[in-house]
């Protein structure tokens, strides 16, 4: 029989237009919208334009922040449950097969009757599509993020240097660095198992050329690419502060703003951070470009942050009004301006007040429009726990590189239907 | 009091002015250990709290704040409404402990003095459900809370802590209960007092230190939990301390400072209670009550 | 009577245990993925599955290593902090509610603030240590040091704990029988050793169990200072049911887990919690 | 009201401290329990307030069942051997707690409180806590507090136990006439056999779990019921010493190790056939130095004297025989002398050489 | 081993309990403390364990000043008043704990705590746990517990206190042979005068915290020195009443509410000039009966008798004056006749009418 579900059944996918018909029943009583999001700088700023929609409405919006893990296990409890507690969820990227997959999401279809706005960078809207790309509408992108390559141009300069354009060239540069410039190191890397350490190598593996996934969606994260990325990338953690191994974000962040090292990959709201003589002992002295090639050509992993309805709510309606409002761009550059919005339209990329502010904008633009998504399958997040744990574990050197990346890719296949 | 007495009249009593010295070396050496060992991350906390991101991250640390600012509380304040945060955790908390520790009271009385059927077994399912891993509740008790409509709401996470202390609570004051001399319950029961009788009258007031510090376990660990606090909250305004302070965990960051000022901030109201609480913790009084 | 004692307690975990543990129980049976909905019966194979993971196994052996140190300086350093300062002295609340400060600070903020701490460079642990002249340890990077590490935090967050427990149960000893052993010729430390100890048993017991299943459910430490790493070398058990029930949502595996652990705890306190038991039915 | 133990017995895992104790105390009477240390005394008392269930037995009071009736609703004061007191009150609100309990008013409280505690004189230390009393004063509020709830049956546990002789008087004669004016049923454990004989009703003597003998306490010193109740009773304590009947002439009976015998009273002859053994018991006040041998009973050495306040004690032995007596202070006694003793007449009790039961 | 205690104060806080206490113990002696309960002898106890630290004064062990020696290491062996056994030992452990602290090989520690467990009659106790002990045995524990580590200098307090008379004089007597046996000081306070006068080399009596009087008990009781003393001890007690110094042909003195007076012996001559008021006391069994109005000192009514053992006390009133007496039982005297008492020769004692001293 059936485990006992928690809640009662939920009922299967309800076609839109049912839901829609309630929703406009509802429509005019509608006081507030809940919002997941999650913490930091974007839920912020998120916050922030929140409030003027209320005084343009009268709806109160709540934004209520919470960490990165817990923002799943809230969704999917949402759903699950049919609590209904949420009209607006952001979501990973990466999710997105998933819970798509997984009906928790209301489809946005029958709200954009005639398509979604083209300024919209493409890559973006492909990722807010189940399937990925071609299928029907769950979300609209709010945060455009995408990997950078963040290097000291005063240093490249100090040692004659040119900017790398592959991994070779960082760790030639990284090596001089590390050797000539005292207190400096050459390259800092995201060690942290999980998320960390995934985020982080992929742009050298698939720089090698590596796939997660073969045509077949079969695992090969232990082909020759992803060995040699990851002799690299130990070679780099060489080059790297001492205890990487346990680095997230805010660590090389730290390492970064505190002048410890040279270069490193990163999402692209950190540079109004490292601009910040208050947070950083070298704004100004920052440059930043696409995440070098090696292989192939240079591949910088989109990470972006999506706004979609969980299938629960009983105000899709206004939610879908307000993901309109909130990914508008007057709203994207207002939120940019503030310093936690990531746009996802190109006209606002190019828009001369925030190129003024933001001196990396065209080269984020071109990122973005290069970049390239984490394999879409629902299996996800278990993939990259586990891929993630076995890199930590080759990084600590607790396993050989092969054997570490032959028992992820092991493991990943028994993990996959 | 116990040795009490003795270890100050220790000081009266050794042979020389020497030991004398030595033993008050000795005690201050143990006591500034003691006091360096709970306080310095502490310390540090604070230290962190009044400094901005650049100096937390200093290479050579630095041991008090060279450019200190209020900036990080401010913006604990004026951005996080910190207070209300800490006025939902001192409620929470407060009520949940004040019922599980009363709750927890009546039945671990009456599971140290009667003898009834399915004792062993209430014992048993007591203990378990606190070691079951709190993961493995959240979705059953998400969706109960869920259809009862209490999600969203100060009860829900007000039952799951009652529920998540009683346990701990029961087991503890079994334990204290059964250090009272039965005697002492004797005499009031002849005296013509009831079971609650004796047990609000005589035996409540005997065990206040053990209430007293169960109470102050209870409080913390309802003001420090995190999980269902997490998923049972939806409003921003409802939120808990450690629910808001996760929230300075961002994604590119972590926001040290406002971390820093949270934790040095949200101890005051715990602190208050506890020393509140301390003075039931002082006296010993058994003595003298009963002989042998 | 004894019923009207019980009512509220029994009420209560009617409501809102016995539904959650018998879910887990039956859920353990399935093959569950929660986000997508689906579950089938696969009677023993979570267990199966589980007992053969060589990660599950590392879980269990990083958390029983935890465990036994991390309970056994917490019950001896709260014990010996308890008796220090069950005395009369100048400020002694003062002092005693220091000694349980690191108790009442948010968990998270705790963990955090240690891994300011322990950071290889800016960390004060490490300045502090090359001031004296020993080296820098790589604390949260090195899989040697990261476990110890987060064994240091928890007994500092948790020794009051059993300081407050010894503490509240000192208060229970009747002075005549210190008196009486002084006089019969005991110093401090036999009165220690054979009345204060002794009497101290039950609690004890008690505290070493209560910790002990605590901390075999720790979490919250592993989460912020190493996310289970470096490698897995601080994962533990909770830690691995943690990514199947929320990172993979597979809860069918998850419960099983549970279930494990439950059973490994009653397994490892079979002891203490008999002895528990005893002192519940003793009057 | 009447007190009644049907066949009460009470098990101690495997101790047996009271074993088929049936027994009826009469209502308005102070009835003293006596017996050796661990003879179930306590128990007795525990039984009655029904702090202990019995492993069998019934127990009324009055006409009325109360196996099953909880302590708190037996109206009881009761006096613990140690005690009891709660030590996280004052000595004040110690005493008004049965008063508390009844929901009296404060002020009758207070009164009633002070009153009792005058009587027993620590009405200067109501505002003390027990651990700041001596243990006299610790007991004396035990006594203030039982007596304070106007209890129907009053249960005193060697509540004089830590008293000064003086003090101890006072308080008992209190109790005495407490009792007798309220009436209340009260059973009063001592040790001290002088105490009981002088203020119970009847004494009830108990050995290992066992009654010996329930009876007016003069009764009880003049026929003892065996000679357990015998040598209990008296101070110095009685001389049990073997004897044989004979019959040189006249009934007669001669002591363990001497040559000839005393007359026996006609009472004894007809249980007693000649060349029986028996124990004899004389009292040490029941001798008296003789020196005419046909009252001599028995002849010995000197072996010991002292005095105590009045009177002098000798000890005199006789081939491993000994015994106590007691003599006038001015009859010149010197350690060493010989001396002879006779027996008061009708005062040499005799018991069974086995059970020990008396005879006649 | 001599102690000596030099103007030792005792203060709780506001209460007095010891003051200005000076005295010196004998070595090998066995000294009673007696006194009112809460007079200071439990504090004098602790005082000499070192459990308490004198708010002034100095003690001495032999010449050695104790103030800053510790407890543990007085080589003290203490009865408690309140027991305090070791909850957690059996009896056994108990008896034991003071050679284990000594580190005594196991066996003689199991030997010696077999002995002392025998001596007080509880060998076969030896494996339960006090809570299961009645109040007697627990109390025969702590005596055993106090033997047991053979220690220098004894302090009993109240020892006896819950045993049943034959039990409490063997004991009495055990302890006294072992205390002559190896002659340890042993101080030991009772309430029970008639202990403290049979078995103490020297009596300490004390009230509200001051010495009344120190010296051998038989002295004690015939030259009490002050008025307190000689109503403290004899039981039942001395009679106290006024009188008045006359001088009709010869000295004497006339009790209050008395027409006549009996002769006074010339020792009390000096210090009592005629007319002088005084206090006269005069124990219960220094009357006689007379007829004889030349020896006759009071004359009253029969209110009261009673029958103690194997006494008679009765008493006699005269105008709100009552006086005891204990006569033979043979006199056959009935309530409400009316008696002359004379006073055997010498017995009278004499009292400073105020400060209550004697005289002579
Ligand atoms: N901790 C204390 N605080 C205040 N007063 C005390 C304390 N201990 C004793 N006292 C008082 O000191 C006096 C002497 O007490 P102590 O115990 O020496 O009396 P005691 O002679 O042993 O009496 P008892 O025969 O009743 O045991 C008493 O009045 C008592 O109330
Ligand atoms: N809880 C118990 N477990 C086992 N035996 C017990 C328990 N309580 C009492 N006893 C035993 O029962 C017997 C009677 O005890 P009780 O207390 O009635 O004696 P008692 O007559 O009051 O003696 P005492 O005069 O010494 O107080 C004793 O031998 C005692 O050891
Ligand atoms: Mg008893
Ligand atoms: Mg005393």
């Amino acid at each position: 029989g059936q485990p006992a579900a928690p809640a009662p059944a939920p009922a299967p996918a309800s076609p839109p237009a049912q839901e829609s018909e309630n929703n406009d029943a509802d429509q005019p009583g509608v006081a507030s919208i809940a919002i997941a999001a999650r913490a930091g700088a974007m839920a912020d700023a998120l916050k922030a334009v929140a409030a003027q929609y209320t005084q343009e409405t009268g709806i109160d919006v709540q934004v209520n922040d919470m960490p990165y893990d817990n923002l799943k296990e809230t969704i999917v409890l949402d759903v699950r449950n049919n609590s209904g507690a949420y009209d607006l969820v952001m979501m990973d990227d990466p999710w997105m097969p998933e819970f798509g997959q997984a009906n928790l999401l209301a489809n946005l279809d029958d709200y954009f009757t005639e398509g979604v706005d083209p300024d919209f960078v493409p890559t973006t809207i492909n990722l807010s599509r189940e399937p990925y790309g071609t299928g029907s509408l769950y979300a609209l992108p709010l945060i455009g993020n995408v990997q950078m390559f963040f290097y000291r141009e005063d240093l490249i300069e100090k040692y004659d240097l040119t900017p790398p354009e592959n991994w070779d060239d960082v760790l030639a540069i990284a090596e001089v660095i590390t050797r000539e410039e005292p207190d400096t190191f050459g390259y800092a890397l995201r060690g942290q198992r999980g998320n960390p350490i995934v985020s982080n190598y992929m742009p050298l593996f698939w720089a090698y050329g590596g796939r997660v996934l073969d045509e077949n969606g079969v695992p090969q994260v232990n082909s020759e690419a992803g060995v040699k990325a990851m002799e690299t990338y130990m070679k780099l953690k060489d080059l790297g502060p001492v205890g990487v191994e346990a680095f997230d974000s805010d660590q090389i962040a730290t390492a970064l703003t505190q002048g410890q090292a040279a270069m490193l990959v990163a999402w692209p709201s950190w540079v109004a951070m490292v601009d910040n003589e208050e947070d950083s002992l070298v704004a100004g002295k920052v440059a930043f470009a696409a995440v070098p090639g090696q292989v192939n050509e240079s591949a910088a992993m989109i990470g972006n942050w999506l706004l979609g309805v969980p299938r629960t709510s009983s105000k899709i309606e206004a939610a879908v009004d307000f993901m309109k409002w909130v990914t508008s761009a007057e709203v994207q550059k207002e939120m940019a301006m503030i310093g936690g919005g990531v746009p996802t339209r190109r006209s606002v990329y190019q828009d001369p007040e925030l190129i003024e502010k933001y001196r990396h904008y065209p080269a984020q633009l071109e990122a973005l429009e290069r970049s390239v998504a984490r394999p879409r399958t629902p299996y996800w997040s278990q993939i990259e726990d586990v891929w993630g744990m076995y890199l930590s574990q080759i990084l600590a050197g607790q396993v050989e590189i092969q054997e570490g990346l032959d028992r992820a890719n092991e493991e990943i296949k028994n993990m996959l239907p | 009091m116990s040795i009490t007495r003795f270890e100050e009249n220790r000081l009266h009593q050794v042979e020389s002015k020497w030991k004398i010295i030595g033993n008050r070396g000795l005690f201050a050496g143990i006591m500034a250990f003691i006091v360096v060992w709970s306080l310095f991350p502490v310390y540090w906390m604070a230290n962190n709290s009044l400094k901005g991101r650049l100096e937390q991250f200093s290479s050579i640390p630095t041991f008090y704040p060279h450019a200190p600012t209020l900036e990080n509380y401010h913006r604990l304040f004026q951005e996080m409404g910190f207070l209300g945060t800490i006025g939902n955790s001192a409620m929470v908390a407060f009520v949940s402990s004040v019922l599980a520790v009363a709750f927890g009271s009546l039945a671990a009385y009456a599971l140290s003095r009667y003898q009834f059927k399915g004792k062993q077994v209430l014992l048993a399912w007591i203990l378990l459900t606190r070691i079951f891993p709190p993961v493995a509740f959240v979705i059953p008790l998400y969706s109960i809370m869920g259809n009862v409509g209490l999600l969203n709401t100060r009860i829900a996470l007000i039952l799951a802590y009652i529920v998540f202390n009683l346990p701990f609570a029961i087991w503890m004051l079994i334990g204290f209960f059964s250090e009272i001399p039965i005697e002492i319950e004797h005499s009031a029961q002849v005296d013509g007092a009831s079971p609650f009788q004796v047990f609000r009258q005589i035996v409540l007031p005997l065990v206040a230190p053990g209430l007293a510090a169960t109470a102050i376990f209870s409080f913390v660990m309802s003001w420090n939990e995190f999980m269902y606090a997490m998923i049972f909250i939806q409003s921003p305004d409802l939120v808990t301390v450690p629910v808001a302070l996760s929230g300075l965990v961002t994604e590119y960051l972590v926001l040290w400072g406002p971390m820093s000022a949270g934790g040095i901030l949200s101890t005051i109201p715990i602190l208050v209670f506890v020393i509140f609480l301390q003075d039931y913790l002082i006296k010993g009084l058994t003595l003298g009550a009963v002989k042998g | 009577m004894t019923w009207i004692f019980l009512t509220p307690t029994v009420v209560l975990f009617l409501l809102l245990t016995v539904y959650p543990l018998f879910y887990a129980a039956y859920t353990s049976f399935f093959r569950v993925d929660y986000i997508l909905d689906q579950s089938t019966f696969v009677g023993i194979q979570n267990y199966q599955r589980i007992i053969r993971d060589m990660n599950f196994w590392n879980a269990v052996k990083n958390t029983l290593i935890f465990v036994v140190s991390a309970v056994l300086f917490e019950l001896v350093l709260g014990t010996a902090f308890a008796i220090f300062f069950n005395k009369e002295m100048k400020y002694r609340k003062l002092f005693r509610t220091i000694v349980l400060i690191p108790m009442l600070l948010p968990p998270i903020t705790v963990a955090l603030t240690w891994k300011m701490m322990y950071a290889y460079d800016q960390g004060v642990l490490n300045y502090l240590l090359e001031v004296i002249g020993l080296g820098r340890i790589e604390w949260l990077s090195s899989t040697t040091w990261a476990l110890t590490a987060i064994i240091i935090t928890d007994i500092w967050q948790w020794t009051p704990f059993v300081f407050l427990m010894v503490l509240a149960s000192l208060q229970a000893i009747p002075e005549s029988l210190y008196q009486s052993a002084r006089v019969s010729g005991a110093t401090s430390w036999q009165c220690f050793r054979y009345i204060t100890l002794p009497l101290l048993k039950p609690t004890l017991t008690l505290a070493l169990l209560l910790r002990t299943i605590d901390t075999f459910r720790v979490f919250d430490k592993m989460y912020v200072l190493t996310g289970g790493g470096p490698g897995n070398a601080t994962e533990t058990i909770t830690f691995y049911i943690y990514r199947y029930g929320f990172r993979y949502f597979h809860t069918g595996y998850a419960a099983a887990g549970s279930i494990i652990m439950v059973i490994m705890v009653c397994g490892v306190s079979f002891l203490y919690i008999r002895r528990a038991f005893r002192t519940a039915n003793a009057k | 009201m009447k007190i009644t133990m049907k066949e009460v017995t009470m098990k101690f895992n495997d101790v047996t401290a009271l074993d088929q104790l049936s027994v009826d105390f009469e209502p308005g009477n102070l009835i003293s329990l006596l017996g050796p240390s661990g003879c179930g005394k306590s128990t007795t008392l525990f039984l009655l307030a029904g702090l202990h269930q019995p492993t069998a037995g019934e127990i009324y009071f009055g006409s009325q069942l109360m196996n099953q009736v909880r302590p708190e609703n037996r109206g009881i004061g009761m006096v613990f051997q140690n005690y009891a007191l709660y030590p996280h009150m004052t000595v004040q609100e110690n005493i008004e707690f049965p008063l508390k309990i009844k929901k009296a008013p404060e002020k009758e409280r207070a009164r009633r409180a002070m009153d009792m505690a005058e009587l027993v004189k620590i009405g200067e230390l109501l505002k003390r806590k027990p651990r700041q009393l001596s243990g006299g004063q610790q007991q004396r509020v035990a006594i203030a507090r039982a007596l304070a709830g106007s209890p129907k049956l009053l249960l005193l546990d060697e509540p004089l136990s830590n008293l000064d002789a003086r003090l101890r008087l006072e308080t008992r004669e209190e109790i005495r006439r407490i009792q007798r004016e309220t009436g209340v049923t009260t059973i009063f454990v001592t040790h001290d056999q002088e105490e009981a004989m002088s203020i119970s009703d009847k004494i009830l003597i108990m050995n290992a779990g066992h009654q010996q003998q329930f009876c007016p306490p003069q009764e009880m010193y003049e026929k003892p019921a065996n000679a357990f109740v015998a040598a209990f009773l008296g101070n110095p304590p009685i001389n049990l010493m073997e004897a044989v009947c004979t019959d040189a002439g006249m009934p007669g009976i001669r002591l363990h190790t001497m040559e000839h015998a005393v007359p026996l009273t006609d009472v004894f002859r007809e249980a007693l056939p000649t060349g029986q053994r028996c124990q004899a018991g004389i009292r040490p006040e029941d001798w008296f130095v003789t020196n005419d041998t046909a009252h001599t009973a028995f002849t010995g050495k000197v072996i010991h004297k002292e005095t105590i306040g009045r009177d002098t004690l000798i000890r005199i032995e006789r081939d491993g025989v000994f015994v106590r007596a007691l003599v006038q202070p001015q009859a010149n006694i010197l350690l060493g002398d010989s001396i002879s003793l006779g027996v008061q007449s009708g005062k040499m009790k005799l018991f069974h050489i086995d059970t020990g039961k008396a005879y006649a």
